[in-house]
């Protein structure tokens, strides 16, 4: 079936070197979902599950409501018999997969002032008429760094999965998933036209799906699941929208066949600012972003890891690899670039005051990565589409760490409470507090990640928020954004606006992860007197690949160093990433820059000063007003008031949602649809009243049939009598 | 017989249809099936007279041996054999209103008849006048009916005799007691 | 292959062939003779079902075989019917028993075929009474529909569309469960309706294009199709005929309200055949008949309006309704109506990728749902219960049934990468030319199918486990994997390497559209005289 | 004497069809059935003095049937009698499905 087209590759540079291999990339995974998942099947097929009552027994073991959702990896002890195979496939092939990726980028360095993205076509998907999606694959600078970061972090992920969930009687179906999910994500990152990038952007949502819902037993998870697939079914609706308006009025879905007609789109048209709103409609579902962020945090329900690598560091970021990707549409639609602004920055501001009085230490995280993943959007909509793949990236480095670094601590706690039988909220930031001193490499590491995501240097979280808020602060001036206007507003202020917010989101930031950081490992210890004892650090195979996204998330800067730093001072190459992705993302760059240009070095060295200090600030702040010491555990613990309250349950938006949308949906369905036209109307009213009818007629004529010969008479008198008075008038004058 | 009728003929032409039309009414009018049977043989007399004059003899003869005869002797034969002329049997007519209704049907007949019957004699098929009574004259009064009885209708005429085989044997059947019956 | 069935002369007798051969398995059967004992005994359990079912399977399994040398025998690239097969039958009349395909009816002919065999499998076990009147039953059905698919003489037509719905009124009728009679009767009066006036048009039609020498009516096609000149009034009606006899059977809204009692009551190899291929004969009907009859009318603003609308309330209307619905299997048929609402919105949008795109929908509609119904056919032989209510977590107990199911409702929702997707986004990007208002519209079917599967398959599969009767449910035994695997690779191939379906159907559809809009444009241009 | 015939013809009938209306006694309505038969005969007649002898040949065959009715008729109402001791023709509804 895979027939390389020797047109496309033959005039590439990369045609021949291990970047031909790029369609093993994505098959890796696959082939470990296929092996992992054939495990998961035929051993539940030979073996039966495990006794069903006791099965359930554990599902409910502890019944203290949502939370605890990893409450199961360590409850049930039944090692499945053919982990090994699983331990060795599922993690092996993103090793090799990683390897791969590796090598093809070497492959794309190795060849100087590649511009041309190297497409590789296997074959037709779905041709029809003048349509025609071909399966192809796409490597160019930007979905080559998408490769290393899904691959990349994807791997220390599965390594860090497989002592996680090493307990767990789903260990196959948990990497089946897994494998399955990375193989989508390449994909969509791969794709080389919007319908397979598509594939690869339901495939996600699909394993995101079955990831949250792993624990399946519990319906919160279930819950969960299916709230994150139908909201993002909500976003793919716009995805499917901007799909065809593009075919409807360009003849094409293809990424090159577009770009070369990019030239020909309307600047600031309605068709093209349709067609970039729908799409970043379909950003908001995928990347949480309001207003449907809403099935982020909940998708914590998940395993750790799931968090870690969908819900953190790469399926949540698609929607801004999808803008970044698109960048030509978006380039030539400003209104929806000042749009993508105001709601990712709107959606970093929201949701880290939401952040900051969450207890569940996941749900903390979630509303960060909402919280960044405004960063980014803010990023790639003011056309800053580096800084956005550069903050995705380094977000991807110091997220996965947190995650798992929460993961670890989870894990930890899980275990303790199962050492003393304890049913307790594993997940509930008062009931842990000191931790520092049982786990001293993960306090350390989670130290790292917090202040790279507060922004503070030389930190890699530093370098990205600062160039996404300075070129954002750049575009105030001259650029096509600032020239549009947004809902009446000049684009200049909704910049500012945009600005400001940014800098308060980053204010809030720098507090909640503190407070996270502070609950957790320092003050005095709550977790119990028995627990206490059992607390230790998680095994090698998880600190390993925290200790590597440590070194990234510390380092990660210097992959898109700043001139303003590299002219101080000699740390390496200036915008390493920015020139790499140059020829994907410069010519909209361009476009959206316009006549404005870089602020003069003493502004950004100014705004570089107020993002610190703004930074320094939020932690002096959470460090002098937050008092670990006076926390009480969740069982002791007294419910939030006043406006405390209201962020606790999220400003109630799930609730509003709820109420507003789902509610009369299912009512307006059940009583007016289906018991009222269905049933009522149709079948009542129609089809029963019809037959009702004809049962009707049926009696009245039948009422003439008495069987009195009298009545029969007169029937035929009176017949006699209209016909002849018919005959009578018609036929005679 | 001239082409315009004596009054002789005129005056017995009216007198007999008169004479049927009010025995028929009071033929309608009588509670005793039997009466009622009586004044029914005198509208057929009248009929009989009827055809005789309208120059079918045969069938005013036939009309007073079949119909007159025999038809209205198995009436009032059955009549008798079932006894009927009790009171309650005689309790027989309706209410006002139906009879009222019955009168406006009637009337409602008797006036779209009549407006029909105005409208209807297609010339050119009309004998000349006097022709039947020419024919009678010169055939008798049974050939001008029996030639088309055994020529044209003859099929017709061969089937009356399986209807009438048929109608006997269906009387025998209905008449004859069931063993079951009792 | 080609030069294989070459030398047998393939293309001349295979679709009397197909016609013949379940003819003759149901006459097998009358021959071999119903078992002694009362009718309502439990043939499965004395024994005795054995026979009925092995000649239907292997009638069918045979029929299959046949039928699938048409995949290469079939070259798309050839203009007009192929395979034909043309023998008077009522020469006075001018009717003629007239067979052929082009490239729609064989995927339809190829989905039949494979769908029958296993809707043997699928009824195995569960038919326990009358099983010998059960497979000759099932053995006309399949020949009364592939008849509706070849025919390529109204007459033909239309009476091989009710040779196909006697058999489905008993098998709804005898084994279907508690309210099989209110349902059968029916489905058997909704579409006698519409069939009964679709008989007037076809006569109609037939004396329209009757010879000018001899006055015999011809009710071949494309006699008709050439010749047959009827006013635009008569046109009107006659496609209001069609239209009526066809939205019944697709089921269309408002005339889907036979299709959910029908299905809840049929027995599993009952509604897999309804789901599957029964309701594809509406939309066929309508690309075969409704539409190019009466170019003019199907293209006219209005009606064309009228339809899309019922069409797109369909999609949204159907799939609210599921959400709502306590019983799976009915939920599955009101998700019926809104996936036949998609085929009608790509017939009537009239593009090639529209309409190719309802063709995808139809087969894969056929495949998808057809699986759906097996799965709960099987599970309801386990438990005796299609209350979605009374399950629960159950993908603990029965993991390959969960997976199974996973997948089927992964394909009916239509997730890229499955064959669900593959339709749906051909007919909205197609719709979306002509009609992007309805497109749109019907584009949040996306959304609410999600919400109604994912809902129902979570009260199903996932939850807690927490109903005794729920605990010992065996999985899936081998049959039924046989049964199952066929479909869920269907599922895989059609959804990543549609294209050889595609390659084959997409001459005709082109033909359809292009002939469609031509014949329309002319007809309006030039009046055409009444019936003489 | 052909208009006058169709007159006396006309009313007969109508007093014939009244009597079927008016009566419960089975008998006398089976005489009104008679009066009618009758009074076509007088319209057969009066027709075939005109339009030639055919009319009588139907008369003819009305009085056939006439009688075939009447025994017919006659054994049924004596049936019926036997049966129910009346021939009260509403206390008769065995036509009743």
């Amino acid at each position: 079936m895979l027939i390389q087209s020797a047109a496309s590759a033959g005039t590439n540079p990369l045609a021949g070197t291990a970047a031909g291999w790029m369609w093993a990339i994505p098959l890796l995974p696959l082939l470990g979902f296929l092996i992992n998942g054939l495990v998961a099947l035929t051993s539940a097929a030979h073996f039966g599950p495990a006794d069903p009552t006791a099965a359930s027994h554990a599902a409910h073991g502890d019944d203290d409501g949502a939370g605890h959702g990893d409450a199961h990896a360590a409850h049930a002890s039944t090692r499945h018999r053919f982990a090994a195979v699983t331990s060795i496939v599922g993690p092996g092939v993103l090793v090799a997969a990683f390897l791969l990726a590796a090598a093809a980028f070497l492959a794309m360095r190795a060849v100087p002032d590649l511009s041309a993205p190297f497409v590789q076509r296997y074959f037709s998907w779905m041709p029809v008429g003048d349509l025609s999606v071909d399966v192809a694959f796409r490597l160019d600078q930007l979905s080559m760094v998408m490769v290393l970061v899904v691959t990349g972090v994807g791997m220390l992920i599965h390594i860090f999965s497989v002592g996680y969930m090493r307990e767990d009687p789903g260990y196959p179906r948990y990497f089946a998933y897994l494998n399955l999910f990375v193989f989508f994500m390449l994909v969509l990152v791969l794709g080389a036209n919007y319908p397979l990038l598509f594939i690869g952007w339901e495939g996600v949502g699909l394993c995101s799906y079955l990831l949250i819902g792993f624990w399946f037993s519990e319906k919160a998870n279930a819950d969960a699941g299916k709230k994150a697939f139908i909201v993002n079914r909500i976003g793919d609706f716009g995805f499917l929208i901007a799909m065809f308006l593009l075919f409807a009025n360009y003849g094409t879905l293809d990424f090159s066949a577009l770009q070369a007609q990019a030239g020909a789109f309307v600047f600031g048209g309605p068709l093209i600012t349709a067609i970039a709103l729908f799409f970043f409609l379909g950003c908001t579902g995928k990347s949480a972003q309001i207003p449907l962020y809403i099935w982020l945090p909940d998708a914590m329900a998940g395993p750790t890891p799931v968090s870690a690598l969908i819900h953190a560091a790469t399926m949540v970021t698609a929607g801004v690899y999808l803008i970044a990707r698109s960048n030509f549409i978006f380039a030539a639609a400003p209104v929806a670039g000042l749009t993508v602004i105001v709601v990712g920055a709107l959606t970093a501001f929201f949701a880290a005051t939401i952040g900051l009085k969450q207890w569940d230490i996941k749900k903390v995280l979630a509303y960060s990565t909402v919280s960044q993943l405004g960063y980014m959007f803010v990023g790639v909509g003011a056309g800053a589409y580096v800084a956005g793949i550069f903050h995705l990236m380094t977000h991807a480095f110091f997220k996965a760490l947190l995650f798992l670094g929460a993961g670890s601590v989870i894990h930890v706690m899980h275990e303790a409470y199962h050492h003393t039988h304890r049913h307790d909220d594993a997940q509930d930031m008062r009931n842990m507090g000191g931790l520092r001193k049982h786990m001293k490499v993960t306090w350390i590491l989670m130290w790292i990640a917090t202040l790279a995501i507060s922004g503070i240097p030389p930190f890699s979280g530093f370098f990205s928020k600062d160039e996404i808020l300075g070129t954002l602060f750049s575009r105030a001036d001259g650029s096509t954004l600032a020239q549009a206007h947004w809902l009446g507003l000049p684009g200049t202020v909704v910049i500012y606006g945009a600005y400001a917010l940014g800098l308060a989101a980053a204010l809030l930031t720098a507090i909640y992860m503190t407070r996270l950081m502070l609950y957790t490992f320092h003050g005095p210890n709550r977790t119990g007197e028995q627990e206490r004892a059992h607390l230790h650090e998680a095994p090698w195979v998880m600190t390993g690949p925290l200790v590597v996204l440590g070194i990234l998330a510390a380092v990660g800067g210097w992959f898109n160093l700043p001139e303003i730093v590299t002219r101080a001072l000699p740390l390496g190459p200036t915008g390493l990433l920015e020139h790499w992705l140059d020829p994907v993302v410069g010519a909209g760059t361009a476009r959206v820059v316009g006549s404005g240009g870089e602020v003069a070095a003493g502004t950004e060295g100014l705004l570089i000063a107020v993002a610190v200090a703004i930074a320094v600030s939020g932690i002096a702040i959470a460090v002098t007003v937050l008092k670990p010491a006076r926390l009480v555990p969740k069982a002791q613990a007294s419910p939030e008031q006043g406006f405390e309250r209201v962020l606790n349950n999220k400003y109630y938006v799930d609730e509003i949602y709820d109420a507003a949308v789902v509610r009369p949906t299912y009512d307006v369905s059940r009583n007016l649809l289906w018991r009222g036209i269905d049933t009522g109307l149709i079948d009542g009213l129609l089809v029963n009243g019809s037959a009702w009818l004809a049962r009707l007629t049926g009696w009245i004529g039948s009422q003439f049939q008495s069987g009195q010969l009298g009545t029969y008479a007169w029937v035929l008198v009176l017949g006699v009598l209209l016909v002849l008075g018919a005959f009578h008038h018609s036929v005679l004058p | 017989m001239p082409d315009v009728p004596s009054l002789f003929y005129t005056f017995h032409f009216y007198l007999f249809g008169l004479v049927a039309m009010a025995s028929a009414v009071v033929f309608v009018t009588r509670r005793s099936p039997v009466s009622a049977a009586m004044w029914l043989v005198v509208v057929m007399f009248s009929l009989a007279a009827l055809y005789v004059m309208l120059d079918a003899q045969f069938i005013g003869v036939i009309q007073v041996l079949v119909y007159a005869g025999a038809i209205m002797v198995v009436f009032l034969f059955v009549i008798m054999l079932l006894n009927l002329g009790h009171p309650a049997e005689l309790a027989d007519a309706r209410g006002l209103w139906w009879k009222l209704a019955a009168g406006a049907v009637g009337l409602g007949l008797v006036a779209e008849l009549f407006t029909l019957v105005r409208g209807a004699t297609a010339a050119p098929y009309t004998l000349p006048a006097g022709y039947a009574a020419q024919q009678v004259a010169a055939e008798g009064a049974i050939a001008p009916v029996a030639g088309p009885l055994f020529h044209e209708y003859l099929l017709a005429f061969e089937v009356t005799s399986v209807v009438l085989l048929a109608a006997i044997v269906g009387a025998v059947v209905l008449g004859k007691r069931r063993a079951d019956a009792r | 292959m080609n030069e294989f069935l070459t030398s047998i002369g393939y293309m001349h007798w295979v679709l009397p062939m197909l016609l013949l051969v379940p003819t003759l398995g149901a006459a097998a059967i009358w021959l071999h003779g119903a078992p002694g004992g009362p009718p309502g005994d439990d043939d499965v359990a004395s024994g005795t079902a054995g026979a009925p079912r092995l000649i239907a399977l292997v009638t069918l399994a045979a029929e299959f075989v046949v039928s699938l040398g048409l995949w290469w025998a079939y070259d798309p690239a050839v203009a007009g019917w192929q395979a034909a097969f043309n023998v008077p039958w009522i020469p006075s009349w001018g009717i003629r028993f007239s067979l052929g395909i082009d490239g729609i009816s064989l995927m339809m002919i190829l989905l039949t075929t494979s769908i029958m065999v296993l809707a043997v499998l699928g009824g195995w076990t569960s038919i326990r009474r009358r099983t010998h009147a059960y497979y000759a039953l099932l053995l006309i059905l399949t020949a009364g529909m592939l008849g509706v698919f070849m025919s390529l003489d109204l007459f033909l037509f239309y009476v091989m569309w009710e040779v196909m719905l006697v058999p489905m009124y008993f098998i709804v009728g005898v084994w279907g469960g508690d309210r099989r009679l209110y349902a059968s009767i029916k489905f058997f009066l909704y579409t006698m309706v519409g069939s009964l006036l679709m008989l007037v048009a076809i006569v109609y039609l037939g004396l329209a294009a009757r010879s000018r020498l001899t006055g015999i009516p011809d009710f071949s096609y494309d006699a008709i199709l050439a010749t047959a000149r009827v006013s635009h009034t008569a046109a009107f009606w006659l496609f209001g005929a069609f239209f009526l006899a066809f939205a019944v059977k697709v089921p269309m809204f408002p005339f889907h309200t036979w299709l959910p009692d029908a299905h809840v009551e049929a027995p599993t190899p009952g509604s897999v055949v309804l789901a599957s291929i029964m309701l594809k004969l509406g939309t066929f009907g309508f690309i075969r008949l409704a539409v190019p009859l009466f170019p003019a009318v199907a293209t006219n603003a209005t009606v064309r309006a009228i339809v899309l609308t019922l069409a797109v309330i369909g999609i949204v209307y159907g799939a609210l309704v599921s959400l709502v619905q306590p019983d799976f299997k009915k939920l599955v048929a009101y998700s019926s109506v809104s996936h036949l609402g998609f085929v009608m919105l790509g017939i009537f949008a009239l593009t090639v990728q529209s309409v190719q795109g309802a063709l995808m929908v139809m087969i894969n509609h056929g495949i998808s749902t057809g699986a759906l119904f097996f799965l709960i056919g099987m599970i309801y032989e386990r438990r005796h219960t299609r209350l979605i209510e009374d399950y629960g977590g159950i993908a603990r107990v029965v993991p390959m049934f969960a997976a199974a199911l996973t997948v089927v409702t992964f394909s009916s929702i239509g997730v890229p990468g499955t064959n669900g997707f593959i339709g749906e986004f051909l007919v909205l990007i197609g719709a979306f030319r002509t009609y992007p208002v309805y497109a749109l519209i019907a584009a949040t079917a996306v959304i609410f199918s999600a919400a109604y599967l994912l809902w129902a398959i979570q009260r199903i599969l996932f939850n807690a486990l927490d109903k005794k009767a729920n605990f010992h449910i065996p999985d899936l035994n081998r049959r039924e994997l046989a049964l199952l695997i066929p479909l869920l690779a269907g599922i895989v191939w059609l959804g990543v390497y549609p294209e050889p379906v595609l390659r084959r159907m997409e001459p005709s559809a082109e033909r359809f559209v292009q002939s469609v809009q031509t014949r329309a444009i002319a007809q309006n241009q030039a009046p055409a005289g009444g019936i003489e | 004497m052909l208009a006058e015939s169709l007159f006396f013809s006309a009313v007969l009938f109508s007093i014939g069809v009244i009597g079927v209306l008016t009566r419960r006694n089975a008998i006398i309505v089976f005489m009104c059935v008679e009066l009618m038969l009758n009074a076509v005969n007088l319209t057969f007649v009066a027709f075939a003095r005109v339009y030639g002898a055919g009319g009588q040949v139907f008369v003819f065959l009305v009085m056939t049937v006439a009688a075939a009715e009447a025994a017919v008729g006659l054994a049924i109402i004596i049936a019926l009698f036997r049966h129910r001791h009346t021939v009260d023709l509403q206390n008769i509804n065995l036509l009743k499905g």
